[in-house]
Parts: structure tokens; sequence; C-alpha cells
């Protein structure tokens, strides 16, 4: 597939190159003359949605992205937070959903890779990793194949490469049978002295090539990346890139080593559309141009053109600005590692993206342009209405709450997650303080006793119902899924996947979501950091549920003042922290007992989150709480079983409180809520200390036995609870449970 | 006591090792990188777990041609003791250090959990801190560690005391199901003929700490460090 | 019947192992070894005793299951 | 020259691989399929042209890395 760089642009090829005809004229505009293939091709990379975030842009700007711990909000490879004694936490997330629902086992993989060099680029080695899955109906006959292979893919990049995979979340809903997302996040630690920027500086200085070869992997794979899926998608079969997390380790043993000495000006990985955005990056926030000779990139195919050396999605690549008379210095760390290393340009004081290949010059753009040029759009939206409020007595209580909470329990919404974070090596390293299967994940900074916590959330159906209240709702579950471990919550990342923003009514979920989360974000003083957009999630015209998903990062200081949701001993009294109502629209109890996704979402009151959580850390601190669990999907009942498992210690809870009917008690999901056990003795205290606070809180039972007993109900055996909690993934995934 | 850890590229657990054998006294390991031809005079050998060379071809095939084990194995042969884990195992294995072989995983899945170890023999230099019937917890973390070996071998093997750890129950009992990979005979650790090289499938060295959720690891670095006292 | 199944990347499609594979033979001295590719080759049995419909079952079988055929793809010989 | 080497396990080793992939043809209803083997297979490139001197090469990178003698064999196929 040879492409001659003086082939005509029809208009077809403006659109097949993603490119809308009003945007072809802009081009025509800014370099006054009918641009070469080449350079339509560098174009239609950096003007799609994935890289400009044409549709996205305005509204990111209203998120929050300042306060004290932040040092580098978005704009760069991934943001970064101040966690003291001269560290950073570095970190980000990002999606591949279009690449994994074509090829999981490789475009799951490959996500991971990406994430792992946004965050090693900055100069942080990677201390953990995080993935946010969403997989359609269990139903669906691809959903068994797509899950085995993400989960494979995750695993095996992240194990192989050698961080700890730690945490996410998983969720399964008919709306993303033909579009799954795949949402990983990666967190690394730098010395705050010592982090990298992608701005070039100083005219005339070399441009390198590091790491992996270039074939024609993924080429339009970021334009993929902003189309909707049609039936014939598959059929389509664009070529996927293979990942190599071998190359990938290398490469990051390499440029740490490099970045010991004074080399490196500038660094950029070659993530989506390669070359073309690493390199145009590296010039335009430097003020510089850049001069490319592609004869000098290393190829692992013959006969490459520069068109498909310009936007080739090869993997473990990256470019580095270097400080003149490094060379040599960098090549023998290279080559040591490996690796292939070559100077394949230069920077420039022109402003000029110039590419030549083969003593022809087959691109000459304005380098600025390229980016700040981009279109950007205000595009019109709908407001979702906040759907009417279902009350308790609209939802027929189950004939047995003892028998609805184990129904739920074993129900692919809750079920237990072990048969895929046992397959991501979560230890490695040595500093996993909390594995998988609590609130958040622990991992010790080095040799502690300082920590960092995180945890990746959001609520698709609470988003479907108002994203507004949904934005808000991730923002402040990931707030207080950190806080239940006892941090400090820092800053978020995100990812947000939406359906076509061109149809208002899904602008209008992106827009409603931004706004939820900004309002919590300001509410929490939880800046956002960085993230990603992931648009036309849409098959045949109907779209994904909106998700965006919200990684947070907090700060523990000292991992022996850490929470955890076990219970800890027998006849340890049970305490609830929070108001509950008894919320039962867009419940898990609505879904597994009736089937049904109605009604409005929980409200979310930021004052009492920020109120009960500050409390909540304060008992973790003090070492007034034995264990912590914040209350999120299917509510007290689920929440109090889930600590009961983990600690192999049984519970007696009392019947609800008047005013509120049992089921909606125990299966009602209002935020700002969390379980709290302590020792008998210091019950009272704690309860008025929660009074003086204004903290809604109150003894709801105590610890004990080997069964779960909800007030008036027949006991549920801790052993069967368990058996049928683990049982639904395994058996599902083996086929067991029928299609 | 003085150790040395090898590093082939893809190896990612020698943090970890470096961490344990400092717990339990030793002094800060040499890192060895693979070109390297000559090892300094050390008391130990450790081969980290990790995928070198990607796990590719064969786990450890590549590695153990690598220029240093022409070293590791003249040393062994002299005596110097050698710990091998998970990926160190396995290209001890493919090093012809140890007999058998490391197959893909019973149900073809990368396994990352606890397991429990039963210490087999604590007459050696690694399990001289156990008792021999211990049950220890260590976690697991492989795709491929199903060990195999003709029943020849395996007869040697048992007949020589030279299978250290096998997986069991927490009680000490052995199952199908506490042998994940699926082993044969449950063995999760062996020993050379000469009784200096050992090569197993766990971490004992995640396994150090209270806050890793167990210090059952630590045994076999004390053991190693006060058998070169 | 018997079938052997052979499952090549398909053209273009990075090969991880190749190169690693490729980069060994070259430190242990087989200096001019190049093009380096693995793949996977699985033998079965199946009851089938008429050719056609045999290829058409193995047919069947690497398209549901043994190979990956976004990347692989796979040839098939009875024997 | 051109070489294929295809690396299959000796008789009475136990296939894991093999198994489940036998397992997963049942389940998708191929019902009579057995004895299912995974192997692999190398193709590799060699300057040398004298088929017997090649042969010999290719023999020596199988002994020495490409398999694993204990519990596999191989074929060499010039091309
Ligand atoms: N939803 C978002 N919220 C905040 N920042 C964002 C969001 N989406 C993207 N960003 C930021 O915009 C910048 C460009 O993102 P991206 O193109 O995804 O990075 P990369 O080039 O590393 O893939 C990054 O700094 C990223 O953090
Ligand atoms: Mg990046």
């Amino acid at each position: 597939m040879s492409i001659p760089n003086d082939i005509k642009i029809t208009p077809e090829l403006v659109a097949e190159h993603g490119l809308k005809p009003d945007e072809y004229e802009r081009i025509l505009e800014l370099i006054g003359r009918e641009p070469t293939i080449t350079e339509l091709g560098i174009f239609s990379a950096m003007w799609n949605e994935h890289c400009s975030y044409k549709s996205s842009r305005v509204w990111l700007k209203t998120l929050p992205t300042e306060g004290p711990q932040v040092i580098q909000g978005p704009g760069e490879n991934a943001g970064i937070v101040d966690i003291g004694d001269g560290q950073c936490a570095v970190f980000k997330m990002e999606s591949h959903n279009h690449p994994s629902f074509i090829e999981p086992h490789q475009g799951a993989g490959t996500g991971v890779g990406g994430i792992l060099r946004d965050v090693f680029t900055m100069g942080a080695r990677p201390i953990a990793a995080l993935n946010a899955l969403r997989f359609g109906d269990p139903d669906h006959p691809k959903t068994r194949h797509l899950v085995s292979g993400v989960v494979a893919g995750i695993g095996g990049y992240g194990n192989s490469f050698g961080v700890p995979t730690v945490g996410g979340e998983v969720n399964f809903h008919p709306r993303y049978n033909g579009n799954i997302l795949v949402n990983a996040m990666a967190v690394g630690i730098a010395e705050t002295d010592k982090v990298f920027y992608a701005a070039a500086s100083g005219v005339g200085n070399p441009i390198v090539y590091l790491g992996s070869k270039t074939g024609r992997d993924g080429i339009h794979g970021a334009s993929m990346a902003s189309q909707e899926f049609g039936e014939d998608s598959e059929e389509k079969r664009p070529t996927v890139q293979v990942g190599d997390p071998f190359a990938e380790k290398l490469l990051l043993e390499a440029c740490l080593e490099l970045m010991e000495s004074d080399a490196v000006i500038a660094i950029q990985d070659m993530g989506a559309a390669g070359l073309t955005c690493s390199a145009v990056e590296m010039g335009a926030k430097g003020d510089l141009g850049v001069e490319l000779d592609l004869d000098m990139v290393p190829c692992r195919e013959a006969a490459m053109t520069a068109y498909e050396m310009m936007l080739s999605e090869s993997q473990e690549r990256m470019l580095m600005v270097l400080r003149p008379g490094y060379e040599d210095h960098a090549r023998a760390i290279f080559e040591k590692w490996d690796l292939d290393f070559a100077i394949v340009g230069r920077t420039t004081d022109d402003l000029r993206f110039r590419v030549k290949h083969g003593g022809d010059v087959m691109a000459d753009l304005p380098i600025k342009e390229l980016g700040d040029e981009a279109p950007c759009y205000d595009r019109p939206w709908t407001e979702t209405p906040l759907p009417a409020e279902l009350g308790a007595s609209d939802v027929p209580a189950p004939n047995s709450l003892a028998e609805a909470l184990v129904k739920m329990m074993a129900s692919p919404h809750l079920c237990s997650r072990r048969w895929i974070w046992e397959q991501y090596d979560h230890l490695i390293l040595g500093n996993t303080m909390q594995r998988p299967g609590g609130d958040a994940a622990v991992v010790r900074v080095d040799d502690g006793p300082k920590a960092l916590a995180m945890s990746v959330d959001v609520t698709p159906r609470y988003c479907e119902a108002h994203p507004e209240t949904g934005g808000k709702q991730a923002v402040a579950e990931v707030w207080r899924n950190i806080t239940a471990v006892g941090a400090r919550p820092l800053a978020i990342t995100d990812c947000l996947n939406f359906g076509n923003p061109e149809r208002p009514e899904i602008m209008g979920q992106l827009v409603g979501a931004i706004k939820g989360m900004g309002e919590a974000c300001r509410a929490l003083d939880f800046p956002v950091v960085s993230g990603n957009v992931s648009l036309y999630n849409e098959t045949s015209g109907k779209a994904i549920l909106p998700t965006p998903a919200i990684g947070g990062v907090g700060l523990l200081d000292d991992i022996d003042r850490m929470a955890t949701i076990a219970f800890k001993g027998e006849d340890e009294a049970i305490l609830l922290v929070g108001e509950t109502r008894g919320h039962l629209g867009r419940s898990i109890f609505l879904q597994v007992m009736h089937d049904r996704e109605d009604g409005a979402p929980p409200t979310v009151d930021l004052a009492a989150e920020r109120r009960n959580g500050q409390f909540v850390r304060a008992l973790i601190r003090d070492r007034s709480a034995t264990a912590v669990h914040d209350l999120s999907d299917g509510g007290l009942a689920v929440a109090v079983a889930e600590m009961a498992l983990a600690g192999g210690i049984g519970a007696t809870l009392d019947e609800a409180p008047d005013g509120v009917s049992s089921h909606a008690f125990f299966f009602g999901e209002d935020q700002a809520r969390y379980v709290v056990t302590c020792s008998r003795g210091s019950t009272a205290r704690i309860l008025e200390t929660a009074g003086k606070a204004g903290v809604p809180m109150s003894a709801i039972g105590w610890t004990g036995g080997d069964a779960l007993n909800l007030a008036g109900e027949d006991p549920i055996y801790l052993d069967e609870l368990r058996r049928r909690h683990e049982a639904w993934l395994p058996d599902y995934m083996a086929g067991w449970i029928e299609d | 006591m003085k150790s040395a850890i090898i590093l082939f590229p893809g190896i990612n657990r020698e943090r970890d090792m470096a961490r344990a054998l400092r717990l339990a006294g030793s002094e800060e390991p040499v890192i060895v990188w693979h070109k390297e031809t000559s090892l300094p005079q050390v008391d130990l050998i450790v081969l980290p777990g990790g995928f070198s060379y990607g796990d590719y071809l064969r786990c450890g095939a590549i590695a153990a041609r690598s220029p240093i084990m022409r070293e590791v194995v003249a040393k062994a042969e002299a005596g110097t003791p050698v710990l091998g884990v998970c990926n160190g195992f396995q290209i001890l294995i493919e090093a012809g250090l140890l007999p058998g072989a490391l197959m893909r995983n019973r149900e073809l899945k990368f396994i990352c959990r606890d397991v429990h170890l039963k210490v087999e023999s604590n007459d050696t230099r690694f399990t001289r801190q156990y008792a021999t019937g211990d049950v220890i917890r260590v976690p697991v973390a492989h795709g491929e560690g199903n060990y195999f070996a003709d029943d020849e071998t395996r007869r040697r093997l048992d007949g020589d005391g030279r299978i250290v750890f096998r997986y069991c129950e927490a009680d000490g009992s052995f199952s199908t199901e506490a042998n994940r990979n699926g082993s044969v005979d449950n063995v999760a650790g062996i020993l050379n003929e000469r009784g200096n090289v050992l090569g197993m499938m766990p971490h004992p060295e995640d396994h150090v700490e209270p806050h890793q959720g167990s210090t059952d690891g630590v045994g076999i670095f004390r053991s190693i460090v006060s058998a070169a006292a | 019947m018997k079938a052997n199944v052979t499952i090549t990347l398909k053209k273009g499609v990075l090969d991880p192992q190749g190169k690693a594979i490729e980069g060994a033979l070259h430190s242990l001295g087989f200096d001019g070894v190049e093009n380096v590719r693995q793949g996977k080759l699985i033998e079965l049995e199946l009851p089938e005793t008429d050719r056609e419909a045999a290829r058409a079952q193995v047919e069947a079988m690497c398209e549901k299951l043994l190979a990956n055929t976004v990347i692989e793809s796979y040839r098939i010989d009875l024997v």
C-alpha cells in the first residue's frame, strides 16, 4: 500500500480522513494551497476528536484544575500532585475502547501500555495500574469472549511490564453490547525536581527516536477511535496494534536511566497518531519548528511511505529532544537495553513542521496552527430532565430480605471480581497494602510509612438518569472510597466515555456530566489534573450509557493508620454514618429484583459528603474505627455483607428505623454514607462526637457469629454467601451459565 | 552476607528480592547485568522473578543462554548457593541446574494469590529456620508454574528429599484445589542434588513484612543468611 | 481423520516473540538468521472421514476458536 | 534459505493447552474432536544455501535454544 505524495485530494479522500468539508476549507485557508496526502494525514490525525478534543474542549475548560497540591494540571502526558518529601504522584487515565472491541487481548494490552508510557514519559516510575471496564449483557454472544480477552490483555501487559494492577471496576449492561469500554489508569512516583515535560527548547537540538521499530500498525487508529461503529465495522478489521510489554519494560528502564543525567530537554511518547502528534506537540509547546528526516526512522517493514510513518501507531516508541553533546551517552544506554535509537530530526526557529523523506519535502506545515487552529465546536445540547422520584412504596418489598441480599450478591452486578484480579499481578513491588476487593487500593511509597490510595468509579445508570447528578456522584464516590481507607483525597483524572456528540441529547449528557463533576471537584477540593475523552461510542445510532469514569488518588501519611473493610473482631458495634432515606430509584435492588431501571438517581449532597468524610477520616486517624466501608451499589446490607465476608465474621443488624421501610433501609443507595465498626466501649463517645460534628450516625447492630442476621430474617451463613458471591463470574466464564 | 542478584532484561521483581534480603540481614545485594561474564565472590546468587525476554519462546529459555549464566552454572557447580524464584526457577531449569520443566498453568491463566506451602524438609540451607511440616503462606504470581518431570526424576527427587515445598491447604493437607497450577505431586520448589540450588515458583520475598499480609517468607532469607554466617 | 492447523501472524503484524528469538539466535552466534516469526501448530483428530466435510469442520474451529483472525491466518492440512 | 521448525511436546508429556483447547472445542459443539495437541512453529531465513549445511545449522539452533529437548521434539523443513 504505497501512497505517492502527489496523489490528488478528492472530497472522498477528505471524508475518509474524517474531516468535514468546512474543516478542509479551513486547512486550505491555513496553508494557502492544496495539502499533500501526507499533510492531509497529519491534519486528520491532529484534528480528529481524539487528539483535538474539538467537541469537548469548551466544556473541559470549566473544570477546576488548581490547588496547592497540584504541580501539573491537564495539558501534559499526565497530571502531577505533590505528596510531600520532595516526591510527587503522576497519573492519568485513558480509554482504549474501540481497539478492545475489535481485538480484546491486544486492544486492552496496548491500552495499558499507552497509559504506562504517559506516566514514565514524565520521569515517574509506575507503581500501580487500575482499570474500569464495561461490557455488554452477559447474555450477549460476544460478551464472554470480550471479558476473557480484555482481562488477559490487561494482565498480560501489566504483569510482564511489572506494575501491580491493584484496582478497577466492572459493569455489565446491554447498552455496551456493541461498544465495550476499557479505561486504564496508571500512577507513578517521581522526584518533584526531576519531572520531564513535552515542550522542546533550543534551536538546532537533536530529536531522537527511541524504542521499537515502526510498522504499519494501527494506521488510522486515532481516526477510528473517533468514528461511530457501523454494522460493517467488524469486516473493516483495521490493522490492530500488537503490544510488546517486554519492549516497554526496557523502554521504561532506559528512559529512567537516561533521565538521571541532564540529557533530556523534552520527551513525548508516541501514542495516538504516533510520530505526528508527538513531534508537533514538542515543537508547538516550545514555540519551535520541527524538521524530521524519515529516512532515519527505524522501520520494521520495507518501503514504508511518509504517510504511513507519520500515522503509524506502532507501540513502545518515544521521541526526545536531547541536549546537544549527549547523543552518544543516550545511544549507549538505549543500545544497552537492546532498543532502537536514531536521530531523526532537529528543532528549528521557523515554526514549521517539515517532514522529509528520500530527499523530498513531504509535508511543510505551520506547527502552531496544527494544534491551536484545530476546530473547536460549541455543539448544541439539550439537558436531560431529572426523572421523577421513585418512592419506596412504588417498589415492591421482597418476600425475604435475606434471599434478596443473596441474590444481589450473586448477580453479575455485585458478585466477586476475584476471577479478574487474580489474573493481574497485584502484589509485585511488594508495596500493595490493600489488595483489590476493598474500597481503595493502597500502595506504599518506597518503604513507607507514606502510601497512595486510589480508586476508579462511576455509576453509569445514575449518569443515564441525570448526567449532572451522575457526574457529581462519580467524583463523590471516588472521594469517599479514598476517605474510607483513611487517606486524604488529592486530585482526579477522568475518562469521559459518551456517544455521538453531534446529537444534542448526547452532547447534553457530556455537558451535564462535566458540570456535575466540576461542582463536586470544587466542593471537595479535588481538582482534575489529567484525563481523556472518548466519544462516538455508538453502534447503529445506539449510544452507550454516559460513562464519565473518575480515577482518584489520595495520600495516606502512615500505613499504620489505615482502615480496611474487614470486620476485625466479634462483638464490635456496627455504626452507620450519614443519612438514610431509603432511595431506591436506579438502585441495584431495583435492577436485580425487579428488572427495572427507573426513577431519579440519589441526590448528592456535597456538604454532607465532605462533613461525613472528614469525620470518618478522623475516626480512622485516631484509631477509633476498626473497620470502614463506604456505601454504594446495593446499599447498607451489601456493604455489611462485604465486610463480613472480608473478615470471616458475621453480623446482626437491627430493624429499620421508624419511617423507612425495610427494603429501602437495607438496599437504598443514599449517598455520603459509611459503615464503621468500633469496640463496644467506645461507641457512646463516638456517637457523641458525631452529634457534635453534625454528622448523622447511629448504632445499627453488632459483629459476631458465622452468619449475617438481618432483623427478623433467617440467618445467611457466610460460607454459603461466599460460595454464591464467588461463583458467578468463574461459572459464567467457564460457560456453565447459559447465554 | 554478600549476595548478587542477576538482572536479565524483563526481570521485574529484583527490588522485592533486594528488600527481602536486606530485611533478613544481608548486605545490599550487588546487581549483576546479564551481559557480564564474571561474578563477584558472594554467599548467594539470586535469579529473581519477572518476564525475562518477555517469556517469549519458553519462560526462561533465552535468559538461560545469556553470557552470565555460564558463570552462574560454574559457581553453582563449585557450591555457591543459588536461589531462583518464579522466572528464576524457570531459568535454572532451562540452564540445566534443576531437572524437569515448567509448563502453562492447568487453567491456562495467570494466577496471583496467596498459597500455602508445606515445608517438606528443614534440612537445607534454605529452610533451616522452619520446622519440617510447617505450613507457610506466600503469594504466587505466574502463568507457567505447572511443574512436570518424568516418573524416574520424580521418584529420585522425592527419595532424596529434594522436594522442599509442596502446595497444600492451610491445614497442611494436599488437594487438587491447593495445587492450582497443576504441578505433579504438588511440587512448588526443588533442590539440586548437591543441595545448594533451590528453585521455587512462589514469592517468599513478597511476604516479609506484616503490612504485606504475612511474614512467612522471611524464614527462607534468614535461613540463607544464617547458613552463610 | 487427523488435521494439522498452522496458525501464523498476518504479514505486517508485530511479532515480539519472533523478534526476541532472533535476537537470542544472534547472540548465540547464528548471525545471519533473519525474519524469524513464531506461529502455532495445533494437531487434532476428528471422527469425520470425508475429507471435504472434515476440512469444513476444522475451518469452523479455526474461525470460532483456534485462530484470532484479526491478526492471524491459518492453514489446514489433513493427514 | 528458509526453514520451518515445528516443535511438539513429546508423547507422554501432559499438554495443558491442548487439553484446554479440546475442552473448548467440545463446548462449542465439536464433540468428536480428540487428541488435541499444541505445538510451535518457528519460521526463519538463513544465508546458507547448501541444504545439508543449513539443516545442520538449524539443528544446532534447535538443540541450543529453540526446543527444550527434555519435553519437546522438533522437525525441520527446509523450503
Ligand atoms: N476529560 C478531561 N479532563 C481533564 N483533562 C483532560 C481531559 N481530557 C483530556 N485532558 C487532558 O488533555 C491533554 C491531552 O490528552 P491526550 O491527548 O489524551 O493525551 P496523550 O497525548 O497523552 O494521549 C492531557 O493532558 C489530558 O490530561
Ligand atoms: Mg501521552
